[in-house]
């Protein structure tokens, strides 16, 4: 770009100042997208926990979604995107036992939510989910699942449940 | 003489568009398939494939020809998918992710194009051609041997189980036809994604306003006469690349959007055919390497998609054999962009032999 | 200028059939689709629904059978693929689809149908993509054993006296789970049946060198590998085009060859040994003994092998004679016992031995995956059947990972 | 001495790093147990498969038409002349020989059409001939299909009609070239004498047509077309030649390539085989509008020598698959790097 007459310099800054705030715009779209669209798995859970049996049965429903229905022992999963989340837990009376807001760790993939712990009200009811059996390297695409009860995640994760 | 001339003309500047016209005429009634069954597949294909062809227009008008490398921003825009999947960024947040992670790449992989393309003036499309062959090599090398054992991949359900290396297929799950879904219009029958839509309308806008400002009017100036660009002042090279780097990154979000419609994504094979199909789409549209519009585009995706709806089919019913079906919709493939570029080459020629005889005519 | 014209005398021809094609209204009930690779890239799978057609009709002539082709470059071409298999669902009488091989792509594909037209049923053949993945699309999907013939083809090559085994593969195939946990099942074989295991790599066809790169390399390299390891070595190769040049060069330099990744008589030998099979079409036994005799001529009495009955014929035709029992109501999609049954029919006299799939993380046995597999058939005078099917593969096998 | 660093810079260095990298591997091969002779022993008869090939590049080049992408027209009448032939069931000399003068008039037939279109569209000769290539290549995909073969090894053998993907030519011509007066010396190395010969016998006919009145008018017409018209050179029908004999150089490669490979290949086969040609000379240091014999040579031997030797030596020392990207790296670098240095506008 010889040639090209010499460059004021206050349009100078003035490209600078634009560039760099594009670069900014970028970097906070990119932040955006990576904690929005974030996507977790969460194991709702209703096994004997440290301080609270499991729960005869009972409906569970995150973000107001359709509930899941489970019975002692049960485990289930529900995928969710971004980290802030509420959880309802009805009998099948439609008594609310719980209704909480809760946190997802940014870095956690899958988590485990204790339902016992959650409407015995101890904490922290959500943590980081930890296969059983660490030792073997994670390897088939669906690791994540292979240790949830069958019935939970025999398949592949499907897209967020949306009505059945 | 002039109207039996200028029809004359008419058929064959559109010689492209009407015997694929014809042909795609010819072929839907024995393919066997519903009208519904077509249109909504046009709808699906036009939200598809329009973006990936729209990618084109920029280089087409800067006198580049044909841009057989945007394969390079298929490659970076798969690259953010499959940097959106590791850290499993879902819905259309995940595609946002992957085209804002795909950006700088293919920025500076449509700087690397259009510089190489620079100095192979005349000879840009073979060029561009080869290039992406190259650039696949690398991208191979990035994908396969790099990611895993030096970028640090977390998850393990895209990583091969030796440790380094993204499987083969990889399934978009988390971002599967999140656009397409995130604005879905039901009109009778048919389904149209209207989210999908709007950004191909965007980008036509874009283009559009682009065309008006000052380095949209520069690269018109440079398509049409490098020597006489440079002369007027307009920095032909960098104009040049700036068209180059534009399309890129149209093409690498052209990509995203392909792959999130797939729903499935060939980590080492998906853009291997990307610039094949662009390039045929908008030649059967009625584009040449040196002109191109918008409708151009959109008659093309719409006729090269509806043929290969229907040849397949329509070959395995009238030649009673389905490979040869297959066969025939590839021979039409390679054949019409084959054809368009004789045709325009030789129109131009002709012209240009015109144009030499008028002024040896003028000179004597 | 020659473009041109042939354009033309296409379309001339086009217009022409168009012209004077009726029509015929659909006298079948229902419509089965089926989806296979053409000649080059699968012969036998083609030849399934071609022996389909034959006795159930074409479509397009009132018959049952709607048969499409997927392209030979079908990594590249996913879009194609995927959106010929759901074409087939906008048939109103399509009542099955079966797809062979089930090549990736075909998890979406059957999303898709899924989606638009629930009462479908949805069957692959041989998946390329892995376990879970397909399970969660296909009504059932069918896999030569990758468990057991792990352990088979090894319990087999020493029952040939080989020493050394050559596992000739590349990444691609490498990176399926099925074919990956296979591999680490035969060398676990070798180790304890005390068989030297090899891995070779090998040009993938559907890379830019393309079958013929592909094929070239198996000619070059075998003579050097039966060198290296010794005339007592047996040779498998995962793809079917390696198979042909492998075979060749094994006839000609000694090794020893069990059977193929998918077996056929018609699996590399008619091309590595030039013979003509045209009056016995269809018929797998005669196939055979041809096959047989041209193998014995050439010295590999005793030392190749190969099933009896061609396994990619029999995915296509098998599967589809049981889609068609489904949907009579004659069979139920969950039977193992209604699936051989279609099987049989297309394999008379053959024993088969199979199961349902586990998956080795949870333990689940799935009830939309199963393994089969047939007795190996040794070539020589006489020709003798090794009881595969009847080996007790032991339970450690079952739990091996891909490495 | 600033002619000689103008060569180098101008034509050298891809070679020289090529040709240095080419005899690391060869030193490097015996360590990691790769056999140094029969690894030479296949350079040497890959070389002699693939020359053909390369040098069918040259007459289009010198004629100003670039690169012979188009390099499958030739191959399909190639192959059209090799299933004749195995249809007719000659065999040995008789099969090659014959298969070649059966493929002849194709090639001349398909080179003269594929001329008569490149001239037409002067300056975008290289991207048209590739789509002509790839269209041709997927029309006789039909064509074989349908095409009435009887003969029963060519045929499949279970349907009894249409072409086998591919098809052994063992008891026809199979080895003929290589096997004629070959050279074994110790277990591994066996010189290809015949296969040799015949590419020496082509090149040198090439070499001298270059030198006879047609063959100095094609390189007029390929460096200064308009001189050349005025000097009264019909420069289309120059071309047209030019196109015609690369067409037929195209139809015996494939030939030479069958007999030492012993398969006829079939379908989308040829779809890959004109890029490694293409490769091979410009690895030899031509450029798109210049090219000798020097070039053929040297090209086909680093390419080939390149193909052979990365696969088995990386993956033997490395334990990976990573040559396959390595060679992908390598020769297409080597085109881009061709296609982009500055040479005038061919028009």
């Amino acid at each position: 770009m010889n040639g090209t007459k010499t460059i004021d310099p206050k349009v100078r800054a003035r490209r600078l100042g634009i560039r760099l705030a594009l670069l900014v715009v970028y970097a906070v779209a990119l932040v955006l997208c990576f904690y929005g669209g974030k996507g977790h798995a969460i194991l709702v859970d209703n096994k004997d926990a440290e301080g609270a049996p499991a729960l005869e049965g009972i409906m569970v429903s995150v973000d107001g979604r359709e509930a899941l229905e489970l019975y002692a022992g049960d485990r289930d999963r529900v995928n969710v995107k971004s980290q802030r989340h509420k959880v309802r837990v009805e009998d099948f009376n439609g008594t609310i036992l719980a209704e909480r807001s809760f946190t997802v760790d940014v870095d956690h993939d899958m988590v485990l939510l204790s339902v016992p712990k959650l409407v015995a009200g101890l904490e922290p009811f959500i943590e980081k989910f930890k296969p059983l059996d660490q030792a073997l390297p994670p390897e088939e695409p669906s690791t994540g699942e292979a240790f949830t009860s069958p019935e939970a995640g025999a398949e592949t994760p499907s897209a967020p449940p949306a009505a059945p | 003489m002039s109207g039996k001339k200028s029809l004359g003309r008419f058929f064959t500047e559109n010689a492209v568009v009407i015997i694929f016209l014809l042909i795609t005429i010819a072929a839907i009634p024995p393919s066997g398939f519903s009208i519904q069954y077509i249109v909504q597949e046009m709808i699906t294909r036009l939200g598809r494939n329009s973006f990936l062809v729209l990618a084109l227009l920029l280089p087409i008008y800067a006198g580049m020809g044909l841009n057989f490398g945007m394969t390079l921003g298929a490659m970076s825009g798969q690259i953010g998918l499959i940097l959106a999947i590791n850290f499993n960024v879902t819905g259309v947040e995940g595609l946002v992710f992957a085209a804002l992670v795909g950006t700088p790449i293919s920025v500076l992989m449509g700087y690397v194009c259009g510089a190489v393309l620079n100095k192979a003036k005349g000879r840009e499309m073979v060029t561009g051609y080869i290039l992406a062959f190259f650039i696949n090599g690398i991208y191979q090398f990035l994908v396969l041997y790099m990611m895993g054992s030096v970028i640090p991949i977390r998850s393990p359900a895209i990583l091969l189980s030796r440790g380094y290396g993204i499987r083969n297929t990889l399934n978009l799950e988390g971002v599967r036809q999140s656009l397409d879904n995130a604005l879905l219009l039901r009109l009778g029958p048919f389904t149209v994604p209207i989210a999908t839509a709007l950004v191909i309308v965007a980008l036509c806008v874009f283009v559009v306003w682009f065309k008006k400002t000052k380095l949209g009017q520069d690269m018109r100036a440079v398509g049409h006469d490098m020597a006489v660009a440079e002369a007027a002042g307009v920095p032909v090279d960098r104009t040049r690349i700036i068209a180059i780097i534009i399309s890129t990154v149209l093409a690498c979000y052209g990509q995203i959007i392909f792959l999130q419609n797939m729903g499935n994504m060939a980590t080492y094979n998906a853009h291997d055919q990307t610039s094949f199909f662009a390039v045929a789409a908008i030649l059967v549209g009625g584009a040449s390497v040196k002109k191109a519009t918008i409708p151009n585009v959109f008659i093309g995706v719409i006729l090269l998609h509806v043929l290969f709806v229907v040849t397949p089919r329509a070959g395995q019913n009238l030649f009673g054999s389905a490979m040869i079906g297959e066969y025939f919709r590839q021979f039409i493939g390679y054949g019409v962009i084959a054809l368009s570029l004789v045709l325009y080459a030789w129109r131009a020629r002709k012209d240009a032999a015109r144009a030499r005889e008028g002024l040896r005519g003028a000179a004597a | 200028m020659k473009k041109i014209l042939r354009v033309a005398a296409i379309l001339a021809i086009l217009a022409l059939v168009a012209g004077g094609n009726v029509f015929a209204q659909a006298k079948a009930k229902f419509h089965i689709g089926v989806v296979t690779g053409t000649v080059s890239q699968s012969e036998d799978d083609l030849r399934g629904a071609e022996a389909l057609i034959k006795a159930y009709g074409d479509v397009k002539s009132g018959g049952m059978i709607q048969h499409i082709t997927y392209p030979d470059d079908f990594m590249s071409q996913q879009e194609t693929y995927i959106s010929s298999v759901v074409s087939l669902a906008d048939d109103p009488l399509m009542k099955a689809i079966v797809v062979n091989q089930a090549i990736p792509g075909t998890t979406e594909a059957f999303k898709r149908v899924k989606a638009k037209r629930p009462d479908i049923l949805l069957l692959a053949g041989e998946p390329h993509e892995d376990p879970l993945v397909i399970q969660s699309a296909a009504d059932l999907a069918m896999s030569a054993d990758f468990v057991s013939r792990g352990y088979t083809i090894i319990w087999a090559a020493k029952q040939l006296g080989a020493k050394t085994f050559v596992h000739i593969s590349f990444p691609r195939h490498m990176s399926y789970e099925s074919l990956g946990r296979r591999r680490a099942i035969m060398e676990e074989a070798c180790k304890d049946l005390g068989i030297k295991f090899v891995f070779e790599t090998a040009p993938d066809p559907t890379s830019d060198v393309g079958m013929a790169g592909a094929q070239q390399f198996i000619m070059e390299k075998t003579p050097q590998w039966i060198q290296k390891y010794g005339k007592d070595t047996a040779f498998f190769c995962t793809n079917d085009g390696h198979t042909e040049p492998l075979l060749r060069q094994l006839l000609a330099y000694g090794g020893i060859f069990v059977e193929a990744d998918l077996p056929s008589p018609l699996m590399g030998y008619p091309g590595a040994l030039g013979i003509d099979l045209s009056k016995e079409a269809g018929n797998f036994p005669a196939i055979l003994k041809k096959v047989e005799e041209a193998v014995v001529a050439k010295g590999g009495a005793g030392r190749f092998g190969t099933w009896a009955f061609s396994y990619g014929y029999t995915v296509t035709a098998g599967l589809g004679e049981f889609a068609k029992m489904v949907i009579e109501g004659k069979a139920k999609k969950d039977s193992l016992k209604d699936l051989y049954t279609a099987l049989g029919k297309y394999t008379p006299g053959a024993k088969w031995n199979g199961a349902y799939y586990t998956d080795m993380n949870t333990g689940v046995r799935a009830k939309n995956q199963v393994l089969v597999y047939m007795d190996t058939y040794i070539m020589g005078k006489p020709g003798r059947f090794l009881p595969t099917t009847q080996q007790k593969v032991p339970e450690k096998y079952f739990t091996i990972k891909k490495q | 001495m600033r002619n000689l660093k103008q060569f180098i810079t101008d034509f050298g260095w891809p070679r020289i790093i090529i040709f240095i990298f080419l005899v690391a591997l060869f030193l490097a091969a015996p360590l990691v147990n790769v056999r140094l002779d029969s690894s030479l022993s296949d350079v040497i008869n890959r070389f002699g498969q693939n020359a053909v090939f390369v040098l069918a590049m040259v007459p289009m080049i010198q004629s100003g038409c670039g690169l012979n992408f188009g390099l499958s027209i030739g191959i399909i009448a190639g192959l059209l002349g090799a299933t004749i032939s195995v249809q007719l069931g000659l065999t040995g000399f008789l099969g090659f020989f014959g298969a070649l003068v059966i493929a002849t008039p194709f090639a001349v037939l398909f080179g003269w059409l594929y001329g008569k279109l490149l001239n037409k569209v002067k300056g975008e000769e290289m991207t048209i001939a590739m789509y002509v290539g790839f269209a041709g290549v997927m029309f006789m995909c039909i064509m074989w299909l349908v095409l009435p073969y009887t003969a029963p090894t060519m045929i499949w053998g279970y349907a009894g009609k249409g072409l086998r993907t591919t098809i052994t030519v063992e008891g026809f011509y199979r080895r003929v070239l290589n096997d004629f007066l070959a050279v074994r010396i110790g277990e591994n190395f066996v010189f290809p004498t015949g296969e040799i010969l015949f590419v020496a016998a082509a090149a040198f006919l090439l070499w001298v047509f270059m030198r006879t009145k047609t063959g100095t008018a094609i390189t007029a017409v390929g460096s200064n077309p308009d001189y050349a018209r005025a000097s009264g050179i019909s420069v289309d029908r120059m071309r047209t030649i030019s196109v015609i004999i690369s067409t037929i150089l195209g139809a015996a490669g494939i030939l030479v390539y069958q007999q030492s490979f012993g398969f006829i290949q079939l379908y989308t086969a040829p779809l890959s085989m004109p890029f490694a040609a293409v490769a091979a000379i410009l690895i030899g240091g031509a450029s798109v509008n210049k090219a000798s014999m020097v070039n053929v040579i040297v090209g086909a031997f680093l390419f080939q020598g390149l193909l052979t030797m990365t696969p088995s030596v990386i993956n033997s020392a490395l334990q990976t698959d990573m040559s396959e990207v390595v060679r992908i790296i390598v020769s297409n670098g080597i085109i881009i790097y061709a296609l982009t240095r500055k040479t005038k506008v061919a028009k």
